[in-house]
């Protein structure tokens, strides 16, 4: 299950974001993802999910381009960006259960991630009524409905308070344990073992 | 348990709709203010009344319809919802196809009432609301399906509402047009099957076609 | 996989960009020649109509603008399928490039008409089925134009529109027909058919010599356009950067 | 000759049809040119700061 990248470039207007990057990202490995504001992590996270095509270069799942199979790559990934991808006029119960549709789960598995992520008094609450940290679990929580290899991220701790944050870091080590790999954007330090962690600098690349 | 990827996103629109009631009650408050506008804009006679009453209704149904497709994939979009959609395994064109079909049903059957009402407050002779409701059971879900693909490919921008009329006026006209006339000779007590028969192949046509052209849209839209 | 690899290697934009310039100053030098042929042929040779006298020399003007209006729309739906299937980037330059030169042929085609029609029929504007659909026509390359503005990066901003090409190509015939059914329908035998009156070889030489013409003048403008437009896009290779170092040293 | 202008009466019809013909024609040609002269100084202005260009590969 690895994800690898050969000269990757991307412009974006006049500026060139990022260009020939080259890695590659095996199992129980977690690729950080770091930069100033605005110098293109986002834009390489999206480029890695397939939701945008470089300007040149090629990204290969397990040896085969993305755009090549994007229904079944689609099976092994999740993705977190910025905003929640929950609906506001639904509960909390209502949006998870969508989702294990959509990723096509077992519906038992929604009890004990509620349980999990200690949104199970706030069950039947509207999304619009929460708080952001409260909606940035429950978008957590969708991570761990059903089994995918590959998770990608883009600052995945903005308004976390304390628990949110240790939740997720245990959250992540579990699944790194399991095999499975991530890629996170975030200025946050992030509380993982450093073996699992390979740091890619996107400001460095100017 | 996983359900068939058409009817997950209906059932979140019914869901939603019943929540937000606001949201389906605008075009259908719409449609009615544009009809009554015509006879106060123009001379209430029985006769003028009759005779433009298909080309009232229905182009206020077209418009109504125009005015719902702007907030189809917003709410989505903004939330954050249509990413997934695109990134979850299933088929992109048949969640999308199902999501359209929803906003539909909540709009279609109080749209049939209004415009049997008013059919009758333009005096539509009796025998041709029958061929009104069918016409517009046909046809309004080829605006619908033909509206979401321009939704579609203006949900990333800013004031896209203006862009979705320009884009969308060409393509409604053979709806329209099909649309008016089949009521226009079933209240001269012509035969309305001509106009019934484009109308369904045109319909069909969009079934196809329109949810492919759909998921390439957003898929577009989201690579901003 | 062979065709694409053939189409991207001939298609490459830096190619594309010196192929046009060496056939521009040739097209634009055949193109003055068969316009001055054809407005020779259609002003003097060409007999006067016995209905409609020299009015009818405006066909000349407008029947290859409506051919042409039809046929751009015809080239952009084409090159639209290919760059969105094949991703091939001078398809899409042409599909951008094409969508203002469509627009400006179906307006001549449209101005041009109804400037036939009012010594023909005493007004302005008939809603004849051929000029309803012209005036649809231009609606539909106004959508293209203006959804082509909308977005900033012009990379997704081509995509976008190669859909909409798509879309409308497919929609075309349809309105036609449906405009043609819808005329027949209320006007009837009222109104003559702005149909071609059966035309005598003198009269049709010219008017193949200015389509010929016009589709010069799309084949001139588009690659002015398309060079530009790759000029635009690949504004940081190293072909360019020459280009500009040659260009500002003449 | 002039019975070549008046066109059998319709000769305004005639040369406003053509004159807006060309008009048209002319006002295109004369955008191209004058965006391909915006282009060309853009480019040079920006290559004149730019020091090293990345050579972008002209695959697809």
């Amino acid at each position: 299950m690895t994800l690898r990248v050969e000269n990757l470039t991307c412009w974006r207007g006049k500026q060139a974001l990022f260009d020939r990057l080259s890695f590659t990202l095996e199992p129980k490995k977690l690729l950080l993802v770091e930069g100033s504001n605005g110098c293109g992590k986002t834009t390489l996270l999206k480029i890695l999910a397939g939701l945008r095509p470089p300007t040149s270069g090629l990204v290969t799942w397990q040896q085969t381009p993305l755009d090549a199979m994007t229904e079944e790559y689609n099976t092994h990934l999740k993705w977190l960006g910025h905003d929640n991808g929950m609906s506001r006029h639904l509960s909390v119960i209502e949006n998870l259960r969508i989702n294990a549709n959509l990723f096509a789960c077992e519906a038992k598995g929604i009890e004990t991630v509620l349980h999990q992520i200690g949104l199970k008094p706030f069950q039947d609450t509207l999304v619009k009524h929460l708080s952001a940290g409260m909606k940035r679990r429950l978008a957590l929580a969708r991570l761990m409905l059903g089994h995918s290899s590959l998770w990608i991220l883009d600052e995945p701790q903005t308004s976390l308070d304390k628990a949110g944050v240790a939740l997720f870091e245990s959250l992540t080590s579990e699944f790194l344990d399991q095999g499975g790999s991530v890629v996170i954007a975030s200025h946050q330090p992030l509380g993982i073992a450093p073996n699992y962690i390979q740091r890619l600098n996107l400001s460095a690349c100017h | 348990m996983a359900d068939f990827s058409f009817f997950i996103l209906m059932q979140r629109e019914f869901k939603i709709a019943s929540r937000s009631v606001q949201q389906f009650l605008l075009p259908i408050s719409f449609f009615s203010l544009v009809v009554l506008l015509f006879p106060l804009g123009l001379n209430p006679s029985p006769q003028l009344l009759q005779t433009i009453a298909p080309g009232i209704l229905w182009v206020a149904a077209l418009l109504a319809i125009l005015l719902s497709l702007d907030n189809l994939f917003r709410e989505d979009y903004e939330d954050g919802f249509l990413e997934l959609l695109v990134l979850s395994p299933r088929p992109l064109a048949l969640l999308l196809a199902g999501k359209v079909a929803g906003q539909w049903l909540i709009i279609i059957l109080p749209l049939l009432l209004i415009a049997s009402l008013f059919g009758i407050f333009l005096g539509l002779p009796n025998h041709s609301l029958g061929t009104l409701l069918i016409s517009l059971l046909i046809g309004t879900p080829c605006l619908m399906l033909i509206g979401a693909i321009a939704a579609a490919l203006t949900v990333g921008l800013q004031q896209s509402s203006v862009l979705i009329t320009l884009l969308l006026l060409p393509l409604y006209l053979p709806v329209l047009i099909f649309g008016s006339s089949a009521v226009q000779h079933a209240s001269t007590g012509l035969s309305s099957n001509p106009q019934l028969y484009m109308l369904s192949s045109l319909l069909i046509l969009t079934l196809t076609l329109a949810p492919l052209a759909m998921s390439a849209a957003i898929k577009i839209s989201l690579s901003q | 996989m062979m065709i694409t690899h053939y189409l991207h290697k001939i298609a490459s934009p830096a190619a594309f960009y010196l192929f046009c310039g060496r056939c521009l100053p040739w097209l634009i030098a055949l193109f003055f020649i068969v316009l001055a042929l054809g407005l020779y042929g259609g002003l003097v040779t060409a007999p006067a109509d016995y209905q409609q006298g020299d009015a009818f020399r405006i066909i000349y003007v407008h029947v290859p603008a409506a051919w042409m209006s039809l046929f751009i729309y015809l080239v952009m739906a084409i090159n639209a399928a290919v760059a969105l299937i094949w991703r091939i980037k001078i398809s899409e330059v042409i599909v951008v490039s094409s969508a203002y030169i469509g627009a400006s042929f179906t307006f001549l085609a449209l101005v041009t008409g109804s400037l036939w029609g009012k010594p023909m029929w005493g007004t302005w504007w008939t809603w004849d089925a051929r000029l309803t659909s012209e005036l649809v026509l231009l609606f539909l390359y106004f959508s293209i134009i203006a959804l082509y503005n909308a977005y900033e990066d012009k990379r997704v901003a081509s995509k976008a529109i190669s859909i909409l090409a798509l879309v409308g190509v497919i929609n075309i015939p349809i309105i036609h027909y449906s405009v043609v059914w819808w005329n027949t329908l209320h006007q009837g035998a009222t109104v003559t058919k702005l149909d071609k009156p059966s035309i005598h070889i003198d009269m049709l030489i010219p008017l193949l010599e200015m389509a010929f013409a016009f589709n010069l003048y799309y084949l001139i403008s588009l690659m002015q356009r398309a060079r530009n437009e790759i000029l635009k896009r690949e504004f940081n290779s190293l072909w360019v950067k020459k280009l500009c170092q040659e260009s500002s040293n003449e | 000759m002039n019975e070549f202008l008046t066109m059998g009466g319709y000769g305004f019809y005639i040369w406003t049809a053509y004159g807006v013909s060309f008009l048209v024609l002319a006002v295109d040609a004369l955008v191209n040119r004058l965006q391909q002269r915006k282009t060309l100084q853009n480019l040079a202005q920006f290559h004149q700061t730019q020091h090293n260009p990345t050579n972008i590969l002209d695959e697809h």
